[in-house]
């Protein structure tokens, strides 16, 4: 029985440690880890909603007829969502360069001159 | 499926490690670590396209992630939590678990996804595009329009970063027209 | 190209392996392309492949090497032009009547043409991300070391 | 006519108009100029067809609706695509002049098309991921806007959007996988018969907390408005009053209206949700406003506080309430970006944002200063305006409901709404002309020409309510929300 959602949790558990370092982290790279950490974990639980108890792979070759195969459309959703991920990290790591230019620290505390 | 639990409690212990690492580098190389872990689990679960894609994705993000943390100085390694962002992310961890444990109840289980589209996915994919891996199918035929979108996605972090790593953003008043 | 080992980069030894995995690595990215719709893989695995290919090249041989060999404006010029043929790919489905509609015969299932416009559309988001990550890599590697010399 | 083909050129032009200004655009001025007005200009004429012509959608692709993805121009989508392609166009031609301050023109142009695209693609699309995903290309696209500048401010204040905005997408990707897990579909459509045939669950509700908490964050509602007042002051001033004027609106308020109202349905706890949180933005947005003196971060602070009067609207359910959210959001748009291009004109004039400093303007720069003038009585709801109306509606609708407290909490926050742009008038415009700015001249024509034209619409903007105009644009969106969980579009039943 407990088989039946320990996956998710353990997904559910990874995914608060992403946000757990966003939150609590002061070094701008370690945020950015945390983002990382966090796309893990949703693109995860979505390939998690897909398995399928003894299901193959969803690629058709000619012997496969009526084969029970796993649940191909969140394979496409996380194909888009990872892409989509390494293009937030890209951009974010780009700013926290410049940031570290400008700042000369990656430290978000010190960098926080915006009041008000 | 007892390989999928170590390798989800390895990835889980080493995204804490990758977090609370004092070296910044090797913090970035856990993170590349849990990324390879989370390839394999997606080769586990039957998903070889997405374990490919993420495999190598992943190495570009473990590469410019390295690149980051080349020109710091070290002193910014370690540096303590942020007190109330600590507090928080604990909140947010328990009601994560608390979660977790009351709403996944009502998901169908693991093992048996509700497959209301997906079933005709596999069934006339070969008749509709010719195509024998369903994934392709989908992600260029069936829903094309999601992809156009997702590589436009990526064309914007492209001219994204162009922008922010202009050397002069704001012209000075010398400047020509 | 006669590449001396003191030009800059990594080690002799690290050279000579990259002069013989370069080409491999990026022949295996056009193999996961072009047999994007039988096997797994595709046109981002594909285009991610090629481009850390070409990234393999840079670390190994040093950027200003690379600098020369490739003008940055070509690589975000040959992204733009991955993009337009995506999109004139989805605009060519107006030929058959709607946004996106497949305009190529389907072929047989299994043999390497078959899957209407999916190899095509494989190609040109290959070409859109192997350049466009490339671009990232030059703008944030080679760009910023050098702009660091400057001040 | 808008027929059901060319739907998708609504996104297809300005994509074709991004990616060929990234290819030929990058040496000569020229080309971007032309390519970005072209193509913005071709997209609201599109948009002032789609809202003359019929209801329509068009199944991507071909293939019907759960396979593929549908894209669904009904009436909420052509009133919102009308709000969107009109600031855009007057903000693309006060650009035109303005953006000779700074250099990458190319990039600017790209991204500007980019995040219309994106506003677009979510406007039209009956598809919940795909409606993520081009959230996500307009929300990359206004994080470079922000950091456009590349000055210390503007990294510090995009990092920080960035990595909200990028935390808000993980929640709704999250609460997507949610619905798909237990619904088995992605169509909004279908997605919403099966909640009905299914019943809600713990997970249905946690889905939706997910998903409210992510677009809350893209609409700066309250809990989650940190970023708006730190990214929209740095943000150069054309691209601010984008953000503050269509961005939030297109991204946050009309998926939080469609998610609330066409999926899962109205719920009296919903209403009461959204009124809660509609009436606290209002209040934090007008009182943390009121201290500021920097204009474009008082201006941002508005926006939160507006943002609330829409949720307010929306939130009441009745189809008076919806009216006046839907014109007060028409309205937002018109004169909050034309207030932020007047900020950005007064301070290429006078070089500074900071209202002390500033001082008896109008005598040099008539144009603006008229502007600014009518902008600030329509935010404030002064009579012949057109903000009056669209808050009158809303009091009316909470009157109607028997809400007197949010009647009274509405009137209260719109007459503090009044002071502090008394005080924006009185420091900018009135008073003693500074020696300083003596030489100070008025802005270039094309800024004046999008200010002048926005000015016109806040003060002929009450006409939107005579039975022809809304007959033509209002009611089909408010009919579209008040009738609750529909088929969008046709939908295959499996």
């Amino acid at each position: 029985m407990i088989h039946a959602w320990l996956p998710y949790v353990l997904c559910a558990l990874l995914f608060s440690v992403g946000v757990y370092a966003v939150l609590s982290k002061k070094n701008l790279i370690k945020i950015i880890m945390g983002i990382i950490i966090a796309e893990y974990a949703v693109n995860l639980f979505l390939i998690l909603l897909c398995w399928r108890k003894d299901g193959e792979a969803p690629i058709l070759h000619p012997g496969a007829v009526g084969q029970v195969m796993v649940d191909p459309l969140p394979q496409a959703l996380v194909l888009t969502s990872i892409v989509i991920g390494l293009a937030t990290t890209a951009f974010l790591v780009a700013i926290a360069m410049r940031l570290h230019d400008r700042y000369g620290t990656y430290d978000i505390t010190r960098i926080r001159e915006l009041r008000g | 499926m007892i390989e999928l639990y170590i390798l989800l409690a390895l990835m889980i212990v080493g995204a804490l490690a990758a977090v609370e690492m004092k070296n910044l580098l090797s913090a970035v190389i856990a993170v590349g670590v849990v990324g390879l872990g989370l390839s394999i689990v997606f080769l586990l679960l039957k998903a070889p396209d997405i374990a490919l894609t993420q495999l190598v994705v992943e190495i570009v993000a473990v590469i410019i992630l390295i690149r980051a943390t080349l020109n710091m100085k070290n002193a910014d390694d370690w540096l303590g939590p942020r007190p109330l962002g600590a507090v928080m992310g604990a909140v947010f961890m328990a009601l994560t678990v608390w979660m977790g444990i009351v709403v996944f109840r009502s998901l169908p289980s693991f093992g048996n996804p509700l497959m209301l589209v997906s079933q005709r996915y596999l069934e006339n994919s070969a008749a509709d595009t010719g195509a024998a891996n369903v994934v392709a199918a989908i992600i260029l035929d069936y829903r094309a329009y999601d992809t156009l979108g997702e590589a436009t996605v990526l064309f914007t972090a492209v001219v994204g970063v162009l922008t922010v790593m202009r050397r002069k953003g704001v012209k000075s008043h010398g400047d020509p027209q | 190209m006669a590449i001396h080992s003191d030009e800059g980069g990594m080690t002799l030894v690290v050279k000579t392996v990259t002069r013989l995995t370069v080409g491999l690595i990026f022949l295996y990215g056009v193999y996961i392309v072009l047999n994007g719709h039988l096997s797994p893989g595709g046109g981002f695995a594909g285009g991610v492949i090629i481009a850390l290919s070409f990234m393999n090249l840079v670390l190994a041989f040093g950027g200003k090497k690379a600098v020369e060999i490739v003008k940055k404006n070509a690589v975000t010029a040959m992204e733009s032009i991955g993009a337009i043929l995506f999109l004139g790919i989805a605009l060519l489905g107006f030929t058959e009547g709607g946004f996106f509609r497949s305009f190529l015969s389907q072929g047989e299932t299994f043999k390497l043409i078959s899957g209407g416009t999916i190899p095509l559309s494989n190609i040109a988001i290959c070409i859109k991300v192997g350049a466009g990550l490339f671009g990232i890599f030059l703008t944030l590697m080679v760009l910023m070391g050098s702009e660091r010399k400057e001040k | 006519m808008m027929t059901a083909a060319n739907i998708p050129l609504l996104v297809a032009v300005p994509l074709a108009g991004a990616f060929l200004c990234a290819l030929l655009a990058r040496k000569s001025h020229p080309i971007a100029d032309t390519l970005g007005t072209l193509t913005v200009a071709v997209v609201l004429a599109l948009s002032i067809v789609a809202v003359f012509s019929p209801a329509a959608s068009h199944a991507v692709g071909g293939w019907p609706a759960p396979m593929g993805i549908l894209l669904v121009m009904d009436g909420l989508a052509a009133f919102m695509l009308v709000t969107v392609s009109v600031v855009a166009f007057l903000v693309m031609i006060y650009a035109l002049s303005y953006m000779n301050a700074y250099t990458g023109r190319w990039q600017f142009h790209t991204l500007f098309l980019l995040m219309l695209a994106g506003m677009n693609g979510v406007v039209i699309t009956g598809d919940l991921f795909n409606l993520f995903v081009f959230l996500e290309v307009a929300s990359i696209a206004s994080y470079a806007l922000v950091a456009f500048g590349t000055g210390k401010h503007e990294l510090e204040a995009a990092f920080k959007y960035a990595i909200m905005g990028s935390l808000g997408s993980l929640l709704l990707l999250l609460g997507i996988a949610f619905l798909y897990g237990y619904t088995g579909t992605l169509n909004m459509a279908h997605m919403a018969r099966m909640l009905g045939e299914l019943g809600q669950a713990p997970i249905t509700v946690t889905a939706l907390v997910l998903l409210l908490s992510g677009f809350a964050l893209k609409a700066a509602i309250v809990p989650f408005h940190s970023w708006l007042p730190d990214a929209h002051p740095s943000a150069p001033a054309p691209i601010s009053a984008m953000l503050s004027g269509v961005l939030i609106k297109s991204l946050g308020v009309y998926t939080i209206a469609r998610l609330v109202f066409n999926v899962f349905g109205i719920t009296p706890e919903l209403s009461n949700l959204l009124l809660v949180l509609g009436a606290i933005s209002m209040g934090v947005g007008v009182i943390l406003a009121l201290r500021q003196w920097d204009m474009k971060r008082l201006l941002a602070y508005h926006s939160v506080s507006q943002v609330g009067y829409i949720i307010l609207g929306l939130g009441l359910g009745t189809p008076l309430g919806i009216l006046g959210g839907l014109f007060h959001l028409f309205n937002h748009s018109i004169f909050k970006s034309l207030l932020f291009l007047n900020s950005g004109a007064l301070e290429q004039a006078t070089g500074t944002r900071n209202l002390k400093e500033m001082g008896g303007l109008s005598k040099r720069m008539p144009t603006t200063s008229w502007t600014t003038l009518s902008a600030s009585m329509s935010i404030s709801g002064v009579p012949p305006f057109s903000g009056f109306w669209s808050k009158l509606i809303i009091v009316m609708a909470c009157v109607e409901q028997g809400q007197w407290f949010y009647a009274s909490w509405a009137i209260l926050v719109s007459i503090l709404t009044l002071a502090s742009f008394l005080k924006v008038t009185k420091f900018a415009f009135l008073g003693r002309l500074r020696k300083r700015f003596e030489h100070v001249r008025e802005v270039p024509v094309a800024m004046r020409f999008g200010m002048a034209v926005l000015a016109l619409l806040c003060i002929l903007g009450g006409l939107m309510l005579v039975p022809a105009a809304k007959e033509m644009l209002l009611d089909p969106a408010v009919r579209v929300l008040d009738h609750g969980v529909i088929t969008l579009g046709e939908v295959v039943n499996l």
